[in-house]
């Protein structure tokens, strides 16, 4: 899950990292007033889940409180690769010196968090890790042990030689690492990490990315969550428990097990087609999650043929079945149907669905062949 | 012959009472694996389906029937904790089937399984099965046959089609083993492939990946330099776009690293067969038994 | 450092541990105050860093507050185990079905905490390890990890069957391991862990000994010292920077480093003597630490002779010997003075004991010998 | 010949601008050991004494010197992080000498040390000397001389006057080893007695226990299962009375176990030879060198 800047700061200064004052609006009054409070030269900035910000003017400065309004009424509304701005975070603007980036992500090859630092910051760090690798310093953190002081005094002299700097900087490490863990992120970056012209080190930007498997024992954090900022369809598929990514084709797929669903897309495209659509209904299905998952997809004017693929083994085929019988029922399709069924409760799955009107065959190939001829313009055998 | 599980596997049942532990307990006990022993706490001295005594503790349980192996129907919030007990009560391999295990928990597992020099397979993995042996885990039994192909797979539903796809062609399987779609697991592909070229009864290894991570790339590289028997391979994916999760955590395409046109052409470079679609394996392996 | 009772359970209680209620009382007149405001039967117990209370009579159940007040006035002013009851204990008395033994030790052996649970509770835990060792249940903690979900509820089963109860006691050996790490304790123990008639698990009596190094970095634990609970010739010889334990004999032993000091009084011992101490003025020497070591031992009018053995590494004998000089300078010596010392500044430390009237050895077995027998109503040579 | 440090031991020296630190590092410099570096946060780039380079941390040093070892003299709440730091590093031997360290710091210590692979000696300990190769630490030069002898000691002060009375009577030392007396440290007397056991140098061993703890008893029962050279044992505080701590953490006799009588008895159940006082490890360790 992401969270916004905002948000993210907002951990981190409770943690007691050291962050500009800002506060959130969401009309440009509320930017004007702000921006009064703070009484200094501010940044508006578009809070959306989507990087380069800065790049599609999301990003802007404001002398007064009234040019503050000016630019919040700019960014309000906004749309920053296809996605509304509906807040800004006023904060005051930072004099900068030199900027340096922080981040810490879970690193699959190591199975640990990784500090990575860089002096080269307020880029991005993929290009500095690309370019210039001796530029970066990646430490793993073994998470039994925490972040220890030496390893925090590494990171800070790898940024900075003056002491004094790399102390500062090696606290805020040690901050990012709380907020880290204590908020069950899979990415946490300060970026930039910024020495004032009088060698304070703050924190200017923020971002944290949550792993979704730590919502349930974290509500703070759960709450945080901004479905504003989410392709509606996708709020709606998470809120019924499946996972969908909207895709541009146009066979629309429901499968079980991501590697299948994967391997189903795969084979649309082989046989010539293009999914519209990755959706995995999980392993345990009921048939409300059918209803729900066909709703979501036949929701899409491009979808042009609705391919069901499941393989029965925790789920159940005759639940799937009764899924589409119920969803059909209540809503009519309007475009055609291939179901291919195999594995737990096959017969009575086939049963229901003969008696309904349906065919369904056991061959994946077979099926997959037979949506892609329906998608692009043929008929149901 | 088989890896990692076999006839003389006994096996403790932790969260036997739950809704997944009880059904799947059924199935392995109705498929031959030795289920020795359950856990759930609190329901101790009680006795499962009447027959499979049930203990407060894996340490009890160990202690009292000797198992060797543990498989976890834990909910996700206590399934690290449930891993660590295993481990710690001197199990030899740990089966974790629970989906949804946060992965900063995985951080500390994984060091103290390794410590404890036992094996971990998972979690968010279907198990594994040696057909006609013991099965231990999610996978339907009715579709493996045993035969000589090793299995390996990040996969649940996908390992089962393909399994499916080989039994129906009369090819059968030494071990199916899923390892599981999760950033930080305790059984990778190199584990298993080299649990397979130990074994002499495998002599083709079917290997299922996925995009995202680099694992399947260095299996690759270790195909090419310590295995002697045929790999095929597979990867899911192909049309997943960049930067979103596919279902899985492992699952997503970060910048340029792990594409699927990348790790197939590592099996390619590793002299690895390799599998366009899922039913490219049988002629695959066929050419590769004789 | 030991700390009281009500001190330990100050701290349990802050962590959630349920403690029945009670207060620290000085006087009879509180002790009474406090009994009312509990309302129920209570019980009295001296506060003194000593085992036995309950033999010693130092522990009085009492049922109404004028009850209290009487068990408190026998109990304040009594002796147990040479130390003075400055302070009593008025808490609620507990019924009790029955009593369990928790306890955390760190380990030698284990390198680790180690939990030490048993249900038969309320005695002596090393009768129980003697002759029913089957009744205790010891767990070594990883403290990379701390006490896991698992290991609390395998502790908790341990000493009940019914899981409510395993689940309540699992809770508090995690309140009790969280006060043992936050603490730096060496020893933390509940004794007894109670069920009541009704079926809860509470904390009767509870013990914690801190770590003494810990206790820099912990200055509220450090505040709980009790003095007044100490032997005065230990408190000083502590505020000195001296490791002193007073002990029958008559030979006053001042020795740099704890090996050599044992290895001194046994020295002694062997050559027929006895010492009348242990000290160690430790590493880095100063002349102020062996003034302080002189003082605290010619208070002991048991002393007969006085016996230096100083090897010098970091402690540099001139130190020594400076220091000898100027304590039997203002305060002179009225007993024989034995010094022997070599290592560091040897020659330069021989010229200041030389120049001052004393004569000294470099032979360790020569100054034993020598002290003994003036102690023993021998002549200095 | 000798043990864990000789001639080719590079040194890095934790706090090497601090009062003990500087004291020492010139104290070793001037015996002959190779210290080619310090640590000081915030002091690197300088020059200890003009010749020592300092740097900020022990990564920076290691990786710029090569040093093999590392002697800590920073203050004891810092300790821990200092020997983790040390061992991160890849330094193999790691010699604390800070006293005052918590114990509940080292629980966490030791096993980070056992896993990285490298010896801790300490903390609380007077390091170690292998008369005319090296000295790492704060045992003074001065009292030893090389010569067949192995020493290891719980002790400081004590050791010194043993190894002083052993030179005074012409008996040198190969390496003498001071393991310091804290109730949890990196290495104990086993490693001690196994590593002069192997040198061929070491023809006699001398070993000073204390009371406290069991670790006398287990050196014993090693001696005699696993030890072809002749130990000279002794034990400090028999007049210690029970229950009180004698300035060591680990001098203390709790219950019945760990007097001074038992471990005496376990080091003649061993066959090794007991020395009642410093002196008698003279004449016993003569002996047992025809």
């Amino acid at each position: 899950m992401n969270i916004h800047e905002y948000q993210a700061k907002d951990i981190l200064r409770a943690i007691g990292a050291p962050i500009p004052p800002g506060e959130i609006a969401t009309t440009p009054d509320e930017a004007e007033a702000i921006a009064s409070r703070i009484g200094k030269m501010v940044v508006v900035k578009a809070q959306v889940h989507a990087g380069g910000r800065g790049k599609a003017g999301g990003v802007k400065l404001a002398k007064t409180p009234a040019e503050a309004r000016e630019k919040a009424q700019a960014i309000l509304g906004m749309q920053i690769k296809g996605l509304t701005v509906e807040k800004v975070l006023v904060t005051e603007a930072a004099d900068i010196a030199s900027e340096a980036y922080v981040g810490i992500i879970l690193d699959r090859a190591s199975k640990k968090p990784v500090f990575m630092v860089s002096p080269a910051g307020g880029i991005d760090i993929e290009e500095v890790a690309a370019t210039t690798p001796e530029k970066i310093l990646k430490l793993p953190i073994d998470t039994r042990y925490g972040l220890m002081p030496f390893q925090a005094m590494r990171l800070g002299f790898f940024l900075y030689d003056d002491l004094a700097k790399a102390r500062a900087a090696a606290k805020i490490m040690g901050q990012l690492y709380t907020a880290f863990m204590q908020s069950g992120c899979s990415l946490a970056e300060i970026n930039p990490l910024v020495v004032t012209p009088t060698g304070d080190v703050i924190a200017v930007d923020a971002k944290m990315v949550i792993d979704d498997n730590e919502l349930d024992r974290r509500p703070a954090i759960a709450a945080l969550r901004d479905e504003s900022a989410e392709a509606p369809s996708e709020v709606q598929a998470r809120n019924a428990n499946l996972t969908f990514i909207k895709l541009d084709g146009n066979v629309g797929c429901v499968v079980n097990g991501a590697g299948l669903a994967m391997a189903t897309m795969d084979l649309v495209k082989y046989y010539g087609g293009e999914p519209a659509n990755f959706l995995d209904i999980g392993g345990s299905s009921n048939p409300e999650k059918v209803v729900n998952a066909l709703r979501i997809i036949t929701a899409d004017p491009r979808v042009k043929a609705i391919l069901f693929n499941i393989f029965g083994g925790i789920t159940r085929t005759d639940d799937v079945a009764n899924g589409i019988v119920t969803a059909t029922k209540e809503n009519p399709l309007k475009v055609p149907i291939v179901i291919r069924l195999t594995g737990t409760n096959e017969e009575i799955a086939m049963k229901i669905l003969t008696e309904n009107g349906f065919s369904a065959s056991s061959d994946m190939d077979e099926a997959v062949k037979k949506a892609v001829a329906l998608a692009t313009g043929g008929q149901a055998a | 012959m088989s890896v990692f599980i076999n006839k003389d596997t006994t096996l403790v049942v932790q969260g036997i009472t739950g809704r997944d532990g009880s059904f799947h307990t059924k199935q392995m006990i109705e498929y031959g694996t030795r289920v020795v022993a359950g856990v759930t706490p609190g329901k101790g001295g009680q006795k499962f389906e009447g027959t499979v005594p049930v203990y407060n503790t894996v340490a009890d349980a160990v202690q009292a029937t000797g198992a060797n192996t543990s498989v976890i129907y834990v909910p996700p919030m206590f399934a690290a904790d449930a891993i660590i007990e295993a481990a710690d009560a001197g199990v030899q391999l740990i089966v974790a089937i629970t989906e949804g295990v946060p992965v900063l928990d995985m951080t500390r597992v994984y060091p103290y399984v390794k410590e404890k020099g036992a094996r971990l397979l998972g979690p968010n993995c279907p198990g594994l099965i040696s057909p006609g042996e013991s099965k231990v885990g999610i996978i339907p039994g009715r579709i493996c046959a045993p035969g000589p192909v090793g299995v390996v797979s990040r996969s649940g539903t996908l390992t089962y089609e393909i399994v499916y796809q080989l039994t129906r062609a009369g090819i059968g399987q030494t071990t199916c083993v899923g390892i599981g779609g999760d950033p930080i697991n305790g059984t990778n592909f190199i584990d298993a492939l080299a649990a397979f070229e130990k074994d002499p009864a495998t002599k083709v290894i079917c290997m299922m990946g996925e995009i995202g991570g680099t694992d399947e790339q260095e299996a690759a590289e270790f195909v090419k330099q310590h295995m002697t028997k045929p790999v095929v391979g597979f990867i899911a994916g192909q049309t997943a776009p960049p930067g979103r999760r596919m279902g899985h955590a492992g699952a997503i395409i970060s910048g340029s690293a792990g594409t699927a046109a990348e790790k197939l052409q590592a099996f390619r470079d590793a002299g690895m067969g390799v599998a366009k679609r899922p039913i490219d394996f049988v002629d695959l392996v066929k050419a590769r038994l004789h």
